[in-house]
């Protein structure tokens, strides 16, 4: 009876590794196929734009967050969007920010991009359902 | 653009965190974009709403000076939860001009989304 | 038009649940994930209006040794909370 | 620290250090002939019409710390000029391109952190 292939917005909120908001996003986000749907977007705000973090290392017995958005990428085709405004603030720039800031290396790179809210609310507005995963 | 209508819901006191600028930023990119949201304050949110609030130490921005230019992008009025407003001994004349008491089920059941922060 | 509710913060620390007792509305869900999922051990701690249903997220309850009380919170798995979403007509987020 | 790509020089030999898309590097630098500079140095003319613009764009940002984004500019500029001059279409003559974003780099106000 649950309508069938829709289309997700994700809204991640929380630190990784520090709350588990980026796990529980990507469990629900890689069940979404099972039942016909797919998510087309994750829009990472507040500390969430955190899980873009270029140089994130964790240790090899833990989950690799990066990673696991990268494949998720790979795999549902969605667009791993960051706030640009809640992102060059905590200092996840990528290639053209980080040359505008001065600095000599980004620290966000692709598939993750830098984008306004106006993606969120475009998000918000034209797929099936939006999901927010809060610290 | 649909025509879905979009609720924003801050339940976060200002200053202490990002969350109620963080709202309304989103709130003020639907209103610029001509989608202006729904607004509504609840729980600890309805603190936002307390008159007479300045910038915090160190600069640090508070929310009170963007509240009262949402008026400008047509996001109004300021809706707050009337529950969470007695629940903290608090009444519509502690806060700042513009606001409105709201049911926040009804606020949830009356949109299509709804984003909190 | 139902909503459904996801908290994932503990009962004991916020006054999260309360809030809600509010904002539910007849045929609503609420689905405790994450730190929430302490909230399914007894009888909820707060009223909640009739007609609502209530959910724990099974992973989150294992991994956290918390067996919920099967007479009021049914559990529920990914795939579970996936087809809440889907039911629903939107989610709102409690935290 | 923020890359230095020029620079405005005041009739008392001050340089003022704007970034690269030619905002004010301090915002603590503005004044009416920093304004004056920028304008000259992008091609434009400031009438009164202008400045009444820009001054509103500073009261706004003072009431309101934020720049307004175009639909909120019309708004106050209605409420505040009157109806001929309170419409997107008079306030793009003074500024092409986009009167919310050059209007608000000649005030003075900060580059704006959400694009849309």
């Amino acid at each position: 009876m649950a309508p069938q292939g829709l289309t997700y917005a994700l809204m991640v909120q929380g630190a990784p590794y520090s709350q588990q908001a980026s796990h529980s996003a990507l469990r629900f986000a890689e069940a979404l196929p099972a039942q016909g749907h797919r998510v087309a977007a994750v829009f990472f705000y507040h500390d969430g734009v955190y899980n873009a973090a270029s140089m994130m290392s964790p240790p090899q017995d833990e989950p690799h967050l990066l990673e696991r958005w990268r494949a998720l990428h790979q795999v549902q085709q969605c667009e791993l969007l960051v706030c640009v405004a809640s992102a060059i603030r905590r200092g996840l720039l990528d290639e053209s920010e980080a040359k505008r800031h001065g600095h000599s290396h980004p620290t966000l790179e692709a598939p993750f991009e830098l984008t306004g809210l106006g993606q969120l609310m475009h998000a918000a507005l034209h797929y099936d359902r939006l999901i927010t995963f809060a610290p | 653009m649909s025509s879905k209508s979009i609720l924003v819901i801050v339940r976060h006191p200002p200053h202490g965190s990002s969350w109620v600028r963080e709202g309304l930023e989103a709130a003020l990119v639907g209103a610029a974009l001509g989608q202006p949201p729904t607004i509504l304050f609840s729980g600890d949110g309805v603190l936002a709403l307390l008159a007479n609030q300045q910038r915090g130490a160190l600069g640090q921005k508070g929310s009170a000076a963007m509240l009262e230019g949402l008026s400008l992008y047509d996001v109004e009025p300021l809706w707050y939860d009337h529950l969470s407003l007695e629940a903290r001994g608090l009444d519509v004349s502690q806060l700042m001009p513009g606001c409105q008491q709201a049911c926040i089920a009804d606020m949830i059941a009356r949109h299509d989304v709804v984003m909190s922060f | 038009m139902s909503t459904l509710h996801l908290i994932n913060r503990s009962p004991f620390s916020t006054n999260v649940l309360h809030e809600l007792a509010d904002a539910v509305s007849e045929g609503d869900h609420i689905l405790l994930i994450e730190d929430g999922v302490y909230a399914a051990f007894g009888a909820p701690c707060w009223t909640l209006p009739e007609g609502i249903s209530l959910w724990a997220l099974q992973e989150d309850c294992a991994s956290r040794g918390v067996t919920p009380s099967s007479v009021t919170w049914g559990t529920m798995d990914m795939a579970g909370f996936v087809a809440l979403t889907a039911s629903t007509h939107r989610t709102v987020s409690w935290f | 620290m923020t890359q230095n790509t020029d620079t405005l020089t005041l009739a008392d030999g001050t340089e003022i250090a704007l970034d690269s898309d030619g905002h004010l590097q301090n915002l603590n630098n503005w004044s009416p002939e920093v304004a004056q500079q920028m304008a000259e140095r992008e091609g434009r003319v400031l009438t009164p019409a202008h400045w009444e613009v820009i001054e509103l764009l500073r009261d706004f940002y003072t009431r309101f710390e934020m720049a307004p984004a175009m639909r909120a500019l019309v708004k106050t500029a209605r409420q505040q000029l009157g109806e001929e001059k309170g419409t997107s279409l008079y306030l793009m003559s003074l500024f092409p391109e986009s009167p919310a974003r050059v209007a608000a780099r000649l005030a003075g106000l900060p580059r704006p952190t959400n694009c849309l």
